[in-house]
């Protein structure tokens, strides 16, 4: 799975970056996000329950900030496992630009699924994985956009 | 009158009353009283080290009875898997085998190594327990290309470049100056693809321990029930040969994937004895695809040099072999013995150069498939060979027949160490030409083009060594068990006959076929002839049926034994009719004594045996139960001519297979109809490696065609009607003049269907399978 | 596979209660994709309330203007039954004989698998779902990969086809699975022509292009050279989305030639 | 638990079942009725085919008490040694069967293609058995017996 996207948020840089670093932020748009806390600075914990059709897995997820550079971007590294559903790897690189009045948000996405997901699903792997982490960027975009 | 049963009659199957009564008894029907589960926990990572195991909220679980990692068997001293084939590099040295845990303990090496085990009240709390255990892994690069895996990271401590052998067989410098006289050289670059086995009936096993004999039984999934005794009691260290009871009920299919001794088997046999229950354990499907042996998966480039009139002068092949992450049970000799040796072909090749690399990559472990290096053989020469008629703008057929080794030629010895018996490779294809009606092909082909459809046709005039012995000739390349075949035949105070053999049937009709050959000879009433199998106590000992042995080594065993039961017999009717034993004569059933009016039933005979009132005991023991052990002096040499005809859609890259001809000379044939349907599973397979079948691994090393989703089994109606007939060079030094038929058909059809595709697409060449978007691709480029 | 609890609801009622009151419900029609998955341990659900002996939800009504299939009816009926040729057909190649004699139409379209080939006849014939609240066009019912616009809890009890003058439904199987690859169904119904693929991408849509190509000229000719965006397409092992937009074009154009 | 009643070849069975048991357990360990064979997860090969209510439909993928008040037929229940069904004569007569695992649900595929059909090719044949694989016969005996039991039956 590749993703990558841009979008412009309506928000001064300071309040999206702080926004991307809350982990209640982080758990209202990742999308079955059930539980999301803070263990150090850089790690997050969460319960995840994946919902594709037939399919339903809980994952526990550990999410890690690397490579942060205050106020312009990191580096995500999500490891979750589910259980007999395999596991999922994913690395997320953001970027954060100020603009005039706006912040331009860039991300690439890129991540692996394992185990009997990966055995029986591959069909819908790409489009369920590229789903999941659209629907991340879209959520996080819709909280400074929806209401306009 | 009485229906033909004898040999070469099309008898119906004994076995098929109970199988189409659903009355079969396969591993996975038996259950033992107080029997548990087992559950194995399974690697999601390529390649990984442990750094540790939490088995403790398992063990917590309702219903889970005891869970165990390796370090548990390793406590037992249970030894590694070992390989049973000392393949030797260039050098002299010997191939690397790096250690194989049965239980995966300092690291894990492909997507579905178990490394723990969790033994249930039920399957589900065992699948439960599984779920439940965790390890802490190592992420490691995963190493997934064959071609590159020599130059990656090193898998395994004791492998460097991971490469298991750099093996060469043949004349190097007599190749390289074949060549440099050649006037036209042929060249391709080809991959065989890799496939998963799928026997319908997924491996099962059942281990039971009894305290009171300390001795084991374990019903097992096995084309080979002796071999596995043998390795789990001499390799692996379970128990004394003498304390293991290994039992191969009905088998649901096989196709080398269930030779080999696995960790599941060795695992559920140990843990009987460390439960004090039975412990039983069926694979699911998803886990065959991960953790039963994969086959093929070769990447291959070779050359061949042709004289100005076509003449073979000289064939240089080198291949990588993938052997996935461990060697398995006979994995080194697939690529190397089963594979180079049959760079000849039906061809007088003089000079013939194969260099063989074997390379270890975080897969699963790749061994024998239905044919077992001698599909890559022949996919390698007969696409080679079509390519070169090609190129030279020959007819391909003609190409063939103008270098055939000549009938006249035979005893004929390769430049590849094997010596062919005997043959006729011309009669076999002028009989394929003609059920292909070859003549009439360009006809056909204009008439699809005006239809806007491609048509092609491919030859496959391929040839295998089979019938797997000679132990001499095996263990001198470095087998580490001879290859002859035991038999016992036991006649029954009432003149009915059992037959003991220790090849293993699971679809062959063995039961039949074996009864057909025992009724022949003793002419006596074919419903009258039982034949055990698959029982390690029940008959001497067996080598188990794969490489197309049964018939040529088991069923010369039976042959032998039962011409002993005749010799016995005719000393008993000697004794009976007071006659001197050379006086009596047998045949069709009777002993008698020429001119004169004396003979005896061979019942009566039989009955007399057992009832030896006045025998003199001195030199005529009772009883009529003969044993014998057949080796074989030679190879057999099966070989025929397979024709493909497809049809292309290029629109949508659609293969229709309009016609496959396959003709083969199996040398005499004892039931056609067992050898005719012998040959449509084996074509079918081969077509299926061609246009449909394919495992593949991602680049993060996961199995992405891990079900019936995307691996493509070939189904009813991606196959067409067969053509198959047979011609008939017996074998010339088995009693019975039979060569084998169980691969032939999957050794053939693969090299046939796809010289049928580049020929209708117009390319060179075209990668396996040739599924449609593979297809659609090279019909918009070609 | 996980333990949970089996329901059967004697009527839509009862399993909308049983539903509300059950503790992550599902309900479970034909069960083609639910008992696999809940096999596998993909999906544990507490309670399953099988809707299999809810009768009125079963069976094909057929009036000359359309015809309305209840939810639960199987794919082998549908195929025997239709009047709708062309969905006739698409019933009767889907899956394989034992999947068609089980699956049902509304356990299909609740699925919305990307693959599935109903959708592709719902949208492309222009048909409407009813469920035990609403009725629902077809064109606003699929929303997304295995996402349709059902609230939670809500069934499909039935499917109305409108008859349309002409259609037919052309697939390419998956190799493996027999799932579409891609189907195009094509229809002129309701003075309209409607083009509706499934297989491609993460759920049916229609192809506009070729609808308005078609309504000027009805003849393969006027798809074969549609441009068709695969950027949003599936990708798997077994085709890419270039292929599978060649594929859609090939379908098209196959379907309009058997109704041309 | 579930306590139902089951006919399976035409006798009662009263058992207590597990909510989530597939019909193909109880079948093979309840009844006992081993011939119906599991050979996959995904519900494809058809080794587990069975009838209900006279229509071939997989066992792994029905619940047991799903099939509560339904007919069910196994490979049991077709037909005995001397009074074999004419499919299972036919599979024997053209040996459209080699290891036998696959049998079982391949002679009740085919039996619920004949039932369904009126005529039949071998290509009807050929797609009528889309549900069931076989890896040892390569179907083309298989197709021949399916064939010759239409006339039979």
């Amino acid at each position: 799975m590749e993703l990558q996207g841009e979008a412009d948020i309506p928000a001064p840089l300071e309040e999206v970056w702080n926004a991307l670093q809350d982990p209640d932020v982080l758990k209202e748009c990742i999308d079955g996000c059930q539980e999301m806390s803070r263990s150090t600075t850089t790690d997050y914990v969460a319960k995840i329950r994946a919902h594709v059709g037939p399919v339903r897995a809980n994952f526990s997820a550990n999410i890690r900030m690397v490579d942060v550079v205050e106020l312009s971007g990191y580096t995500l590294e999500v490891s979750a496992t589910g259980g007999a559903a395999g596991f999922g790897k994913g690395v997320a690189h953001i970027s954060l630009q100020e603009e005039e009045s706006s912040t331009k948000l860039s991300y690439e996405v890129s991540g692996i699924v394992g185990g009997k997901l990966a055995q029986i699903g591959s069909r819908l792997i790409n489009g369920v994985t590229n789903k999941m982490a659209a629907q991340f960027f879209e959520k996080f975009v819709d909280r400074w956009t929806a209401n306009e | 009158m009485a229906e033909h049963t004898g040999i070469g009659a099309s008898v119906k199957r004994k076995e098929d009353a109970r199988f189409i009564t659903g009355t079969g008894r396969y591993t996975d029907d038996i259950n033992l009283p107080g029997q548990t589960y087992c559950a194995f926990v399974r690697s999601p990572h390529p390649r990984a080290t442990i750094r540790s195991i939490d088995t403790s909220q398992a063990r917590e679980m309702n219903g889970v009875v005891d869970v165990f990692v390796g370090a548990d068997l390793a406590q037992d001293e249970i030894g590694d898997l070992p390989c049973g084939w000392l393949v030797k590099s260039k050098d002299g040295s010997d191939m690397i085998a790096p250690p194989h845990p049965p239980i995966a303990t300092q690291s894990v090496n492909y997507v579905g190594e178990p490394y723990a085990l969790v033994i249930g009240e039920t399957p589900e709390a065992a699948k439960s327990g599984a779920e439940a255990v965790s390890a802490d892994f190592e992420l490691q690069t995963a190493v997934m290309d064959v071609a590159t895996a020599t130059q990656s990271e090193q898998i395994h401590e004791s492998v460097p470049s991971n490469r298991s052998y750099d093996w060469e067989l043949g004349d190097r410098d007599a190749t390289d100056a074949a060549f440099e006289q050649a006037a036209h050289i042929a060249k391709i670059d080809i991959v065989n693809n890799r496939l998963i086995p799928n026997a319908i009936e997924p491996r099962a096993a059942l281990g039971s321990f009894d305290p009171a004999s300390e001795s084991y039984t374990l019903y097992t999934t096995s084309q080979n029930p002796h071999l596995e005794r043998l390795v789990l009691a001499a390799f692996v260290n379970v128990a004394p040969e003498a304390k293991l009871h290994v039992i191969s009920p009905d088998v649901g299919g096989g196709f080398g994937s269930k030779i080999f001794v696995y960790a599941e088997e060795t695992a559920v046999i140990w843990a009987s004895a460390r439960v004090g229950r039975p412990v039983k354990w069926t694979a699911e499907r998803s886990e065959s695809f991960l953790a039963d042996a994969h086959g093929r998966d070769h990447v291959t480039h070779a050359e061949l040099a042709l004289s100005e009139e076509g003449e073979f002068l000289g064939l240089r092949v080198q291949t990588i072999a993938n052997m996935g992450a461990y060697l398995s049970t006979f994995a080194s000799s697939v690529p190397t013995y089963l594979y180079g040796t049959l760079m000849a072909g039906q061809y007088k090749t003089p000079a013939i150069h194969v260099e063989v690399q074997a390379v270890f990559t975080n897969t699963a472990p790749v061994d024998a498939y239905r044919g077992a290096g001698r599909p890559e053989a022949t996919y390698v020469v007969e696409r080679i060979v079509e390519t070169a008629a090609r190129e030279l703008n020959m007819d391909p057929s003609e190409l063939r027949r103008r270098n055939f080794i000549r009938p006249d030629e035979f005893p004929y010895e390769t430049p590849v160490a094997l010596t062919y018996d005997t043959g006729n490779y011309e009669a076999s294809l002028d009989r394929a030409l003609d059920l292909a009606g070859y003549s009439g092909f360009a006809a056909r082909k204009a008439q699809s083009e005006a239809e806007g459809k491609r048509r092609g046709l491919g030859f496959s005039c391929y040839i295998e060594a089979c019938g797997l012995a000679p132990s001499q000739v095996a263990l001198s390349l470095g087998a580490g068990v001879g290859l002859f075949e035991s038999a016992e035949v036991r006649v029954d105070v009432t003149g009915s006959v059992t037959v003991m053999t220790g090849a293993h049937s699971h679809g062959q009709g063995h039961e039949t076929t074996f009864a057909q050959l025992v009724s022949d000879k003793l002419g006596i009433p074919f419903e009258n002839v039982s034949v055990v199998h698959g029982d390690t106590r029940r008959s001497d000992y067996g080598l188990g049926t794969y490489g197309s042995r049964s018939i040529a080594v088991g069923g010369s065993a039976i042959a032998t034994a039962t011409d002993k039961i005749i010799t016995k017999g005719k000393k008993i009717a000697a004794h009976m009719l007071q006659s001197e034993e050379e006086n009596v004569s047998f045949d069709d059933g009777i002993f008698t004594i020429p001119d004169s009016n004396e003979s005896l039933a061979f019942g009566e005979v039989a009955f007399s045996a057992y009832v030896p009132g006045n025998f003199p005991l001195d030199e005529l023991e009772p009883g009529l139960s003969e044993k014998a052990f057949y080796d074989p002096a030679n190879f057999t040499y099966p070989a025929g001519t397979h024709i493909c005809e497809v049809e292309i859609d290029p629109q949508t890259g659609c293969t229709e297979i309009v016609s496959f001809v396959a003709v083969d000379d199996f040398g005499n044939v004892i039931n056609p109809m067992i050898v005719e349907g012998q040959v449509h599973g084996g074509l079918a397979q081969g077509i299926g490696q061609a246009l449909l079948e394919h495992g593949i691994y991602d680049s993060d090393g996961q199995l992405v065609t891990g079900s019936y989703m995307d691996y493509t089994m070939p189904r009813a109606d991606d196959l067409p009607d067969f053509t198959v007939d047979t011609t008939v060079t017996p074998c010339t030094h088995n009693p019975l003049g039979v060569k084998g038929c169980g691969e032939a058909g999957a050794i053939g059809a693969t090299a046939a269907v796809m010289n049928a595709m580049t020929d209708a697409l117009g390319v060179k060449n075209l990668a396996m399978p040739a599924n449609p978007e593979t297809v659609w691709r090279a019909a918009q480029g070609g | 596979m996980y333990s949970f609890n089996y329901h059967r609801a004697q009527s839509i009622d009862e399993a909308r209660d049983m539903y509300s009151s059950g503790q992550d419900p599902v309900y479970l029609a034909g069960g083609m994709t639910l008992i696999p998955s809940i096999k596998q341990r993909l999906s544990s659900p507490n309670e399953v309330i099988d809707l299999g002996a809810i009768d009125s939800m079963k069976g094909t009504l057929t009036s000359g203007t359309s015809i309305r299939i209840g939810g639960l009816t199987t794919h082998s009926e549908v195929a025997s039954t239709s009047t709708i040729a062309a969905l006739a057909a698409l019933a009767g190649g889907i899956g394989d004989p034992q999947v068609r004699n089980r699956g049902t139409i509304g356990g299909s379209i609740a699925n919305n698998d990307p693959a599935a080939d109903y959708p592709a006849a719902l949208v492309g014939l222009g048909a409407t779902v009813f469920t035990n609240d609403r009725s629902i066009p077809a064109d606003d019912f699929f929303t997304g990969m295995f996402e349709t616009s059902l609230a939670d809890g809500e069934i499909v009890t039935s499917v109305e086809f409108p008859m349309p003058t002409r259609a037919a439904y052309v697939k390419f199987p998956n190799p493996a699975s027999r799932y579409a690859i891609v189907g195009v169904m094509v229809a002129e119904t309701g003075g309209e022509v409607r083009v509706a693929v499934t297989g491609a991408g993460p759920y049916a849509f229609r192809m506009t292009e070729m609808e308005s190509a078609l309504s000027s000229n009805f003849a393969p000719s006027a798809v074969a050279d549609t441009r068709v965006d695969h950027s949003d397409f599936n990708v798997d092992l077994h085709a890419s989305s270039e292929y599978r937009a060649h594929l859609v074009r090939t379908m098209a154009q196959r379907a309009v030639a058997q109704i041309a | 638990m579930v306590d139902l009643t089951l006919r399976v070849n035409g006798k009662k069975h009263s058992l207590s079942v597990e909510d989530s048991s597939l019909l193909s357990e109880t079948l093979r360990d309840q009844l006992n009725l081993t011939g119906t064979h599991i050979g996959c997860d995904t519900s494809q090969c058809g080794s587990c085919t069975i009838h209900m209510d006279r229509k071939a439909v997989k066992a792994c993928t029905v619940l047991t008490a799903q099939a509560e008040g339904c007919e069910i037929t196994t490979i049991e229940g077709i037909g005995e040694p001397g009074d074999l069904h004419p499919m299972q004569e036919a599979f024997r007569e053209h040996h459209a069967l080699q290891c036998g695992f696959c049998t079982p649900g391949m002679i009740m595929a085919a039996i619920g293609l004949v039932n369904e059909s009126d005529e039949l090719d071998g290509e009807q044949v050929r797609k009528g058995l889309d549900g069931n694989f076989c890896r040892c016969t390569g179907y083309h005996n298989i197709v021949k017996a399916v064939l010759d039991a239409k006339q039979r039956m």
